[in-house]
């Protein structure tokens, strides 16, 4: 891997910090995330740098419990749709025939309905619940993953190195761990960034439309959402939330940007 | 090439009935009884049996699926349980708002999109390029509803110059029906514009590495031309690809935004339709985003055949 | 000489990595000379090409040094300066015409861009120009050529429009970049011929790009030998190819020149494999038809032919790769079924193949190590120390320094990559290595090296090889007996020197005397030779 | 689906939430007070006004008989018009009936019917009509207000414009009764719903049913000095943010429903003003008295003791409202108990009663959702930390809003819950508290208290009732299942452009009749 440009040290640095916030927000914060120790949408004071809620609870503890809260569960329905689409995908490109007819058809099929609207569905029939929500996630993305990881299998197991291992009677377990995965690891590690961005995104949107996190447990989407009316009264309070999550996403794509360069060569003075 | 496209066609159809199924199994998951949400708090065991079979409810799922779908084919799409109005009626109109809205969204985003994407791409690595990089980052960062919502503080609130709610009515002039509903288009214009930026950039960067553009370069030709008679040409399958991709999010993805600003189209009207169980609407709607989902990508890819020499002009 | 109309001076180009990719060049070429720059990959050949046109590829910076195209300074100079020089004065002839054209634009159009970009001709004169030079360069159907698009005519017509592409504006020089490396030797002559004619026609002065010292040799005047981008030495094509100075440009004739066989002639052993009436198909269409063969231990069986003969598809039949074939193939006595698939592990190990393109043959992120002894793992059982002995010893086997184990194949250059895939089919203890191409994407001296290894190898082991090549130099070099195939067809089968030595029939003749000599008048006897076909084009 | 921070009328309480009676103590708002101020001033007519509204939904219908939310009451109040009115001093006032007559006992009553008042087709009122309208919530009918209806057990026209009303028990406050909003008037024999015709303010012009609306005025409206308005527009706005910004931005004069959070924000704008109305909806943690440990009136009354009432209004509610007594009748009703002693928040009396039901300490889970009332869940939180001085522990299990009211409200044993106001004391402790109603959802069975539940209603002297009335909360109070903190008000925000607007005991946008009393300034 090329070694890091400018730009992409500083996105690695905001995702180390994030870092820190999904392990030990909770413990950094200075309050309890549902204690109500202050006024609505009060102004910062001492103690309280970042003001209160709508419920005059402490933003900043409130954003670090949240921090916790959204990356934990974009983080893990984003890791549970790769499981499942990255080896689906790679047994459609390794078996081919019906398996991958099948599953792609199936696929496509599924990624024709908008997946807010699939989501919206499934939450509204299951409750939306931490597990449901993160699996409902996961599986509507776990479909882009698959396509994904069919595509990059495909092409690497077109290559000569992985037709030799085929001859040499290779099984398809070596094959994906061995051949294919360490040739496409870059871009989907790439596609891991954005999958976690847009779900990020995505929970907020839910939050939105009251499906997503449920309070009284903090989480970045959630907290616009909840403090939104604050922002025609020209007061920060959703700014704080809003913020955090832009934040996130312009690092996630300073890194991927990082990763995906060099694909097409830097062009010098050829003009 | 007539032929590919055909089976394309034929694909999409098929996709579209697959979909038919997955959505109307999808529905069928939905708890809480149609019947008991219709009659509400005072309906008798009885009454609501009565319904149930009016309903049909009572009916194997096969046999719902069957009628439903015949229903569909011959356009009546059966009446909505909760009003007892036709589906039709109730999706057509805000189907026609929703497809308004995203008209107007593409109309500015899509050229917009890709001509910035050409000269971030031209200007590669400039500050120009940087700052379009980091403005694109700053819009996709940010949950779309916020965007709205900054945009009515400063439009709105602030400003007074257009309406914090896209307020439409059949029969509004033209130019009201604009002033309506400029802030959720220019939402929706902020948040799709910049994966289709990022894209052109990116396929047009592809091919600027191709050894045919370098062949310009050799001709002595300089970057506009370079750009638009030999890159843009050979990137347009990407881009038109990702511009549908878009397209098809204006149609499918604003319940959002139509919440802000409280626009009636389908997006919300569904949302309604699930809390309510309202089975008739919801697959009706569904269905609806679905089909421009999958017409959309139909005509993407059959662009695509389309803008290829080789399938074009074969040998 | 009078003086250049191209004169580049202490020329420095450096990578985006900030190598130097050539250390102080000096060229002159005159009107109407041809200048052959000759040496290997990386010698900085194109690089100085280019840079003829200011262009500096992927990246790379002209650092310093001047060039001035007649009396015009284009480096140091402005982009307008370039712009104006490109195209119009100077034109550059890329190795690859597929990949040059725009595939989505009408030849006629590419081919008068130029001319009608720099206004040096209206369209009506631009496209009688163009048209008078698709006569001279004979590509068929002049009236409708134009109409077509790059995919729809073949590679050699191809490289023909490119160099029609590049006279556009009658430029006083072409720079012709391998113009006919990627043909086939038939087709290769062909454009050599029609070349020569256009320059000497037209007076255009040329710089000629290759690694080929017969091809040079038809064609330019003077010679300039590089090498990791330094000038070797230069001269006349007459004193470059008759007297050599320096040890290199010796070692480069030698090679070219070589047609000794590396390896004696042996009565082949028992037979190891035979392939009777097989016929491949890739959906409707043909790719073989009723191939038969056999191959004995410790024999090497050339199969020799021009792009689309099919010898590459005989080779992957045989390994077992296509789709669809039918026909039977016994190895060493036993059945060997179409499919690898139905092949038992052990058949699977005696069979090895071993590719062109070394770089996609190894993965990229195994080290040397990982990849020469997973055969030894999955065929022997290999563990620990035993593991890593047998890797070293076959390192050693290929001479390769024991140290590479640990490397990437990232790190290695193309020869050791093709060592190490040849490593890793020893490492199976086969009967039977196929080499698909082996040589053809290495530089001369290296791909010697290879044939010799190969060649120690079989004697040493007794290996029987399939040998797949378009080259006939090499064929006459190590194959006991040869196999000549043309649209899936064989022409022509036996021990190599009857098929070397004259009369030669119909195809295989053409084929074997297309392949060109260092003697300077070998066109020129050719052409004699040769009918009228290619007379008009002078 | 959208978390209001104010309650929603869900279909549950809404069928028999009748209009608040209270006498007249409108809590007013100093910028109400100057709306008062604005009534005096000279009315102006024309103008087109609009109201943004939430609590719409696109299967809204405006069938009386299934009026379900806030902007089919409001819009159904523009085209009809109902028997009686709750004026803003809280009293019934003729509407439709010009008066009512009862017999002794309250069981027979006799009404009149306006007269010289005609329909929006022409067609003149007369009791017919009244029979026809009020039967269609009488019997085999769909209509929410059945149960309201279900007491009266016949209707006969004595005369052209007089109709003898009977009770199945006697009751002095039918004329309350009557003025639930489901009994609007519509001609004899109509069915058409969809475009319904009435005698009210404003016609029919078009209507998209949770989208928007438009009337225009009704030229030979009978009631004097109102329907100032040429033409009413209705914007169906269900989200907060959205409708507060549609009133920021001036594109509505009126919204109603505001977000308790954000009010005092809201109030620093100039060119609106917030109207705030006390009403009986009030908010509550339900104990099922017939599951253990509820069954123990120590424990019942530990838990009443252990919850900081003030602290809860703040927080809930932003202070806008009162604190409750865990009784469910508001200060606002003329039978409120004055002198029933406030219950404060006292651990050491919890942890007392604790030791009276043999305890030091207890366990007790609390079944929660956002469906009982936005911020509910907030509010569980802060009893929870109230509790715990008391030795208390509550421990909070959240409950999905969906299916809240099927699966937990009289399910659950420990659960939150609201109220919307009723218009009179008995109504409210009937419905909720009297051992044998459907809804008594703390399963709580008290004969002293049914026995004078039943006493009361019948009797027509007023200061007799006031006695008994005080007893049956001071009962409720003590005995009853139901921890009830605090009672919320009625928000609503109006553009100073409005003139004639007061607060409304009832409900927001004054008791739903806004469009027709007020007018645009010029």
């Amino acid at each position: 891997m090329r070694k890091p440009t400018f730009t992409a040290w500083i996105g690695l640095a905001i995702l180390a910090a994030y870092l820190v916030i999904l392990i030990a927000g909770p413990h950094l914060a200075p309050f309890g995330q549902e204690d109500i120790i202050g006024s609505p949408f009060g102004d910062p004071e001492p103690g309280h740098p970042l003001g209160f809620d709508q419920n005059g609870r402490d933003m900043l503890s409130r954003l670090l419990y949240g921090g916790q809260m959204s990356i934990g569960v974009s983080l893990a329905a984003v890791l549970i749709s790769f499981a499942v689409g990255i080896p689906m995908g790679f047994m459609a490109a390794i078996r081919g025939g019906w398996f991958d007819t099948i599953l792609s058809r199936l696929v496509d099929t599924i990624m024709c309905v908008p997946v807010l609207i699939s989501a919206l569905v499934v939450l509204q029939a299951l409750g939306s619940s931490l597990p449901v929500l993160v699996l409902t996630i996961a599986l509507l993305d776990s479909t882009r993953v698959f396509r994904l990881s069919r595509v990059l299998a495909q092409g690497v197991g077109a290559l000569e190195f992985a037709e030799v291992a085929r001859l040499r009677g290779e099984g398809n377990w070596w094959l994906i761990r061995k051949e294919i995965l360490p040739n496409v690891a870059s871009p989907l590690v790439a596609e891991f960034g954005l999958r976690f961005c847009f779900t990020f995104l995505f929970v907020a949107g839910l939050s939105f439309l009251g499906l997503g996190v449920q309070p009284p447990f903090a989480d970045w989407g959630g907290m616009v959402k909840d403090n939104q009316q604050a922002i025609v009264y020209g007061l920060y309070a959703p700014l704080y939330p809003a913020a955090a999550i832009a934040i996130l996403t312009v690092g996630v794509n300073l890194v991927v940007d990082w990763m995906l360069a060099g694909r097409s060569a830097p062009q010098g003075d050829n003009r | 090439m007539s032929r590919l496209i055909l089976k394309r066609l034929g694909l999409g159809v098929f996709t579209l009935w697959l979909v038919s199924v997955l959505v109307f199994a999808g529905t069928q998951v939905l708890p809480g009884d149609v019947a008991s949400a219709i009659l509400g708090q005072n309906a008798t065991p009885e009454a609501l049996d009565v319904l149930r079979r009016d309903l049909g409810l009572n009916d194997p799922l096969v046999l719902r699926y069957v009628t439903w779908l015949k229903g569909f084919a011959t356009g009546d799409l059966g009446n909505s349980l909760a009003s007892g109005q036709p589906v039709s009626e109730l999706i057509g109109s805000r189907l026609m708002n929703t497809l308004m809205l995203a008209a107007y969204a593409a109309v500015i985003s899509v050229p917009l999109a890709v001509v910035l994407g050409i000269l971030v791409a031209v200007f590669r690595g400039s500050i120009f390029d940087r700052v379009m990089n980091v403005l694109a980052l700053a819009c996709v960062a940010l949950p779309e509803y916020f965007l709205g919502l900054l945009l009515v503080l400063w439009f709105s609130v602030q400003l007074g110059w257009l309406p914090a709610l896209a307020d439409t009515y059949p029969g509004m002039g033209l130019g009201e029906w604009i002033k309506a509903t400029t802030l959720p288009a220019l939402t929706l214009v902020l948040v799709t514009m910049a994966q289709m930026m990022r894209m052109t950039r990116t396929a047009l960067l592809g091919v600027m590495d191709q050894s045919y553009v370098e062949t310009a370069w050799l001709k002595g030709l300089r970057a506009p031309r370079v750009v638009l008679r030999h890159a843009l040409p050979n990137a347009a399958a990407p881009i038109v690809n990702v511009v549908a991709f878009n397209i098809a999010y204006l149609i499918t993805g604003v319940v959002l935004v139509e919440a802000v600003f409280n626009y009636n189209g389908l997006g919300r009207f569904m949302v309604d339709a699930v809390a309510k169980r309202d089975l008739p609407l919801v697959q009706a709607s569904a269905l609806a985003f679905a089909a421009a989902f999958v017409l959309l990508n139909m005509i993407a890819d059959i662009a695509a055949i389309a803008l290829n020499p080789r399938l074009r002009h074969p040998r | 000489m009078s003086d250049p109309i191209l004169r580049i001076r202490n020329l420095q180009v450096t990578a985006p990595d900030g190598r130097a990719l050539t250390r102080g060049i000096d060229v002159d070429l005159a009107p109407g000379e041809v200048l052959g720059l000759i040496g290997e990959s990386g010698a900085g050949k194109s690089t100085i090409g280019l840079a003829a046109l200011g262009y500096g590829r992927g990246g790379c910076r002209i650092s310093g040094g001047t060039v001035e195209v007649a009396d015009r300074q284009i480096v140091p100079g402005t982009r307008r300066d370039r712009e104006q020089v490109r195209g119009a004065r100077v034109a550059y002839v890329a190795q690859s015409a597929a990949a040059a054209f725009n595939p989505a634009q009408r030849l006629g159009e590419q081919m008068i861009e130029a001319a009608l970009y720099h206004g040096t001709m209206t369209r009506p004169e631009a496209e009688a120009w163009r048209d008078e030079l698709i006569r001279v360069l004979q590509l068929p159907n002049p009236e409708t050529f134009p109409d077509r698009y790059p995919h729809q005519v073949s590679g050699g017509q191809l490289q023909r429009a490119m160099i029609a592409m590049a006279m556009a504006c009658r430029p006083d020089i072409l720079v012709l970049d391998e113009p006919t490396t990627a043909l086939d030797v038939t087709t290769q002559i062909e454009v050599l011929v029609l070349l020569r004619g256009l320059i000497r026609r037209y007076g255009t002065a040329a710089l000629y790009i290759t690694h080929d010292l017969a091809v040079v040799a038809q064609i330019s005047d003077r010679i300039m030998v590089l090498r990791h981008g330094e000038l070797v030495e230069q001269g006349t094509a007459q004193a470059i190819l008759e007297a050599p100075q320096q040890d290199y440009t010796r070692r480069l004739v030698a090679e070219r020149g070589a047609h000794e066989r590396l390896a004696a002639t042996r009565s082949p052993g028992a037979e190891i494999l035979s392939v009777e009436r097989l016929k491949v198909f890739y959906g409707h269409n043909q790719a073989l038809h009723d191939v038969s063969l056999t191959l004995g231990r410790g024999e090497t069986l050339a199969i020799v032919g021009e792009s689309g003969s099919g010898k590459s598809t005989l080779a992957r039949a045989i390994a077992g790769l296509p789709p669809f074939s039918q026909g039977r193939m016994r190895f060493d006595g036993a059945e060997l079924p179409a499919r690898f698939q139905k092949r038992s592990q052990d058949m699977l190990r005696r069979i090895q193949l071993v590719y062109q393109l070394p770089d996609v043959a190894l993965n990229p992120r195994q080290t040397i190590a990982e990849i020469i002894g997973r055969p030894l793992q999955l065929y022997f059982g290999l563990r620990g120390k035993a593991l890593a002995e047998g890797v070293a010893r076959l390192l050693a086997d290929v001479g390769l320094p024991a140290d590479f184990a640990a490397r990437l194949p990232g790190a290695l250059s193309g020869g050791q990559k093709q060592r190490v895939c040849v490593a890793r089919a020893l490492a199976a203890q086969p009967d039977l290595i196929i080499c698909d191409e082996v040589t053809s994407a290495l530089d001369p001296l290296v791909a010697e090296e290879v044939l010799q290894l190969l060649a120690r190898l079989q004697q040493e082991r007794g290996l029987a090889y399939l040998f797949i090549t378009h080259d006939l130099g090499v064929v006459r070099r190590i194959a006991d007996r040869t196999l000549v195939m043309q649209k899936g067809r064989v022409v022509e089968e036996g021990p190599t020197e009857t098929i070397f030595t004259p009369p030669w029939q119909g195809y295989t003749g053409e084929l074997i005397t297309s392949v060109p000599e260092m003697r300077r008048d070998w066109l020129d006897g050719l052409l004699a030779t040769r009918g009228q076909a290619l007379e008009t084009a002078k | 689906m959208t978390r209001d921070n104010i309650p929603s009328i869900g279909r549950r309480q809404f069928l028999a939430a009748l209009g608040a009676t209270a006498l007249a103590s409108g809590l007013i708002v100093p910028a109400s007070v100057a709306r008062a101020q604005d009534a005096q001033a000279a009315p102006v007519k024309g103008g087109v006004l609009k109201l943004g509204i939430g609590g719409g939904s696109t299967t809204d219908n405006l069938d009386p008989r299934i009026l379900t939310d806030w902007v089919p009451v409001n819009q159904a109040y523009m085209l009809m018009n109902g028997l009686v009115e709750i004026d803003a001093q809280n009293n019934v006032v003729p509407e439709l009936l010009e008066s009512w007559q009862p017999e002794e006992g309250a069981k027979v009553w006799h009404l009149k019917v306006r007269q010289g008042v005609t329909f929006h087709n022409g067609k003149v009122l007369n009791a017919d009509d009244v029979l026809y309208s009020l039967n269609l919530h009488r019997g085999e009918t769909t209509s929410a207000a059945r149960s309201v209806a279900a007491p009266i057990t016949a209707l006969e026209k004595t005369g052209e414009y007089d109709i003898k009303l009977v009770l199945e028990s006697g009751n002095a406050d039918l004329p309350y009764m009557l003025s639930d909003y489901h009994f609007l008037i519509v001609p004899d024999g109509w069915s058409d719903f969809a475009k319904p015709v009435g005698t009210g303010p404003f016609v029919y012009e078009s209507y998209e049913p949770g989208v928007r609306s438009r009337f225009t005025r009704n030229p030979n409206y009978w009631k004097p000095d109102t329907a100032w308005v040429d033409a009413v527009e209705v914007i169906v706005i269900n989200d907060i943010s959205a409708r507060t910004n549609a009133m920021m931005s001036g594109q509505v004069h009126a919204i109603n429903r505001l977000d308790f959070k954000t009010v005092d924000l809201l109030k620093r704008n100039k060119n609106l003003s917030v109207v705030q109305s006390a009403g009986g909806q009030h908010f509550n943690f339900l104990m099922d008295c017939t599951q253990a440990p509820f069954t123990d009136q120590n424990i019942r009354l530990a838990l009443k003791h252990g919850i900081n009432r003030e602290q809860l209004l703040k927080t809930a509610l932003m202070g806008y409202g009162s604190v409750g007594n865990d009784h469910p009748v508001p200060k606002t009703d003329r039978f409120f108990a004055k002198d029933l002693p406030q219950r404060p928040y006292d651990p050491e009396k919890a942890k007392f009663h604790l030791k009276q039901a043999g305890l030091d300490s207890l366990k007790v889970t609390l079944a929660a959702s956002d469906a009982a009332f936005g911020g509910a869940v907030d509010a569980a939180a802060v009893y929870r930390q109230n509790a715990m001085a008391g030795g208390i522990q509550i421990d909070i299990k959240r409950e999905p809003a969906d299916g809240y009211w099927d699966n937990v409200w009289m399910k659950a044993p420990f659960c939150m819950s609201y109220w919307g106001g009723r218009p009179t004391a008995d109504q409210m402790l009937t419905a909720a508290y009297f051992s044998k109603s459907s809804q008594n959802d703390t399963h709580w069975a008290n004969p002293t208290f049914d026995a004078k539940l039943i006493e009361a209603r019948a009797l027509l002297d007023d200061a007799k009732r006031a006695e008994i009335y005080a007893e049956l909360q001071q009962i409720v109070s003590d005995d009853g299942g139901a921890i009830i903190p605090m009672f919320g008000d009625y928000l609503d925000a109006v553009s100073n452009k409005l003139g004639g607007v007061t607060s409304h005991p009832m409900f927001n946008f004054m008791g739903a009749r806004l469009a027709e009393k007020v007018w645009l300034k010029a």
